[in-house]
Formats: C-alpha cells, structure tokens, sequence
C-alpha cells in the first residue's frame, strides 16, 4: 500500500435502500487487488405459520459508531494489511428480500480482507447496539436476538 | 452524592416503558451497575421481563449487571440495552 | 428454500466495466439472507522499476462456461445451501484499479456462502481457463501465471 | 488412421506460433498426448518455451503432458494451454 494512503473506516445508519456500489466504490484502492463483501438480507420466512412481511430496525446511534470504531481497531490489529472498511446498515422499516445490511472491506491480497470481511459480520452482530423486530402478516411483531 | 443522568430506552425495553427516554433522573453515584438496574426497574417494573437478559451502556460502553460500580455526573447516558440484533 | 426456487449459476466474460450490483441482483432471492461477494481488481504494482499500467484478459470460452459449470457442481456438491452463483469476468484491456472479475454467491446462512465464495475465487484461478498480461509503462508485457 | 484437427493457442503460445488457431492439421490417432505435444512442437519450435508448464485440452477437456492416449475425430479442438492466469 502506497505509505501516504489513508485508511478509511466509513460507517453509515441508512433508512434508504442499500448500494453495494457505493460501499464497493468507498473501498475501493489502486492499491488493493481485492474487495470483500458480504449483504446481509431479509429473509422469506414462516415463523408458526406467520409469515415474516419485514423487519423493523433501530440504532443506539452515536454508540454504533464509536463500537464501529472499535470493531475496525480490532481488525486492523487482526490483519493489518487491510485497507479499508465500509459498513451501511440500514434503519426503520426494511421489506422482505432487501439488504440491512452492506459491508465491504479492501485489502492488497484476498486471503486477509475475507476472513476480516467473516470477522466484521460476526462482531457487528455481537458488540454493535442496533436491534431488529420481525413483523408478520398477521400484523404481530417479535424482537429478535442474535445468536451467539 | 445524586447525579441527574439521561435514561435511554431501546428495541423492546422501549416498547415496554412506553418511553425511548426519559430525563434527569436522579441517581446516586457511586453505584454499582446491578443497584442502577434494580433502580430502574422500580420506576419501570415492566422491564423485569428483560432480567438476566440486559446489559446497561454508561456514557456509551457497556456495563454488565454486576458489581461493577459507575461514577455518575449530571447528563451522563445511561442506556437499557436488550438483546443485540443487528445484521 | 422454496422447493420450487430453480438454482441459477451464471458465468458470463465480458468487455466492458463490471456491475457489482447487477451481480448482485442476480443471486438475490427471497429465500436467501446472505450474499456473499468477492471482486478482483487491477493492483497498481512495480515490477522491475516498471509500472503496471493495466493488464489485457483472453479466454478460451466455450471451455471457460463449461469449466465453470463443473466448479458449480463442486460447489453444490460441498455446500449443498448455496442457492446462486454469479461469476462476470473481463476480457481485454483493464486498466489499473478496474475490477476483473466480480462474483457472487446467494444462501440462507452467511458461513455457506462465505466458504463456498472462498472457494469459487481458489478454483476459478486454478482452472477455468483464462489469462492475463500485465502492461507496463515502458509498452512491454508479462503473461502471468496464477500461484498454485 | 489420421484425424484432421483444429489447433487452437492461447495466451503466450499464440505469441509464439504467431496464430491464434490452425485448421485442419494432421494427426495420427489414437496418439498419446505426449506425442501429440512432440508433434505440436515440430511444427512450431518456440513453444519448446512452454515445456513442462503447458497441459493440452482436447475437446476441452484437459489432458496432462504424459501417457494419456486420446482418440481424435476431424474436426476435433486441441488446444495449448499455458499456465493459467485468471482473476
């Protein structure tokens, strides 16, 4: 990586619609010859008969950021060769079948930037204050919890 | 000493104060994260359901209830944290 | 999955820029709640005191589709979840810091399609039968050859 | 018997031979895919560059440098096939 690159962490609460281009574009480096990405998406789903319509997502905002912080620090230390990393997430109501979540992460060789690209998701889910109910057909909603 | 701290309220904790905040509660500091919650819960007992399920955030860091203790000043945040479930 | 959900696994050269999105869009589905994506770029590099100005891509294409519909087979054969795949891979002249191949990967759960997109990146270099030369500032070229 | 196949190069073996396919060349067959890249190679020396790194893929399928024998019909696509260098 050329010394006088920044490196940039982008974090980004959204109530629009996800562009995995515009997270790719934010990462992306002439001097890295890899981005890794992963969307996470609402899944069709039956819950007891009930069918998932959407899901309804809020943020602990200015703490999501400063544990996005966090979770980067870990990463460079992790594998410091990576460049840079992008998350979007989204907030409110998100239908069936679109992306919450968009996240990508440049490094100069594929092996590094993919098992970070597997650790960001992990650790979003575990440490970043954002939480999310499903909302059935029936009108009925239930908060979920991640696994863990 | 009583500090007046900034109460938030998220995802289902929210749903069961009625409130997503809730301002300058009174709060004696020094206090150990496990005193806060059980203060918290007499002004809200609804929230009983999320016991042994929630961790607090003190000025945006989590604190797990406990015996922790957490100095308190006026306008400090202090946050119901529900299980995560972001992604 | 919708039993009915035919699975699509689509490879395509092409010599024009990528779409991540359109990648993207064509794994999506309403069953699926993780996508996983990987893109190649052009790394701005020295080699030699020369500079890297872009590379130039040919295929041996009847062979590359039919090489990649093997690696499907693979693919499904590990990972028996992973509902789409997606590969778009350039041919011709790409500059430095264009992607040359984008490829995704659609399952129920991330750690399929994480391992499969892994993978999908490993195999396709070892044997889908495409090749590069790196251009230099000085007019000469470089044909390459993948580690392995 | 002989076959009259379609010799397709690539990469740096279309560098060398200047081509990037010959039609109809000549073939005994069956022959053994070490034979066939002996006789590939009388016809263009240069690619003796290529020996030990280059597989043949006939019918495209690939067929390792070695005892393999393959059956060639006219019109059959062999190819030479350089070290990969896809992604």
């Amino acid at each position: 990586m050329a010394e006088s690159e920044k490196r940039r962490d982008v974090f980004k609460l959204s109530r629009d619609w996800l562009s995995v281009q515009e997270v790719v574009d934010t990462v992306s480096s002439a001097s890295c010859g890899a981005i890794s990405v992963f969307i996470g998406t609402t899944r069709e789903d039956k819950v007891g008969g009930r069918k998932v319509i959407g899901l309804e997502y809020e943020a602990y905002e200015p703490m999501a950021q400063s544990e996005f912080r966090k979770l980067c620090d870990d990463i460079r230390e992790r594998w410091p060769t990576v460049t840079h990393v992008c998350v979007h997430h989204r907030l409110g109501w998100v239908k069936v079948g679109e992306a919450s979540v968009a996240m990508a992460i440049s490094s100069p060789h594929r092996q590094d930037g993919q098992q970070a690209i597997q650790h960001c998701i992990t650790q979003l889910k575990a440490h970043i204050p954002l939480w999310k109910k499903e909302v059935y057909d029936t009108q009925e909603t239930s908060w979920k919890e991640n696994a863990e | 000493m009583t500090a007046k701290v900034l109460v938030l309220f998220f995802a289902k904790s929210a749903e069961l104060t009625g409130l997503k905040q809730e301002e300058a509660v009174a709060v004696p500091t020094p206090i150990s994260s496990r005193d806060l919650w059980t203060l918290l819960l007499r002004r809200h007992p609804r929230l009983s359901v999320l016991q042994d399920q929630v961790v607090l955030a003190v000025r945006q860091q989590y604190v797990a209830i406990g015996d922790q203790v957490v100095t308190l000043g006026d306008g400090d945040e202090v946050a119901v944290v529900p299980p995560l479930s972001g992604g």
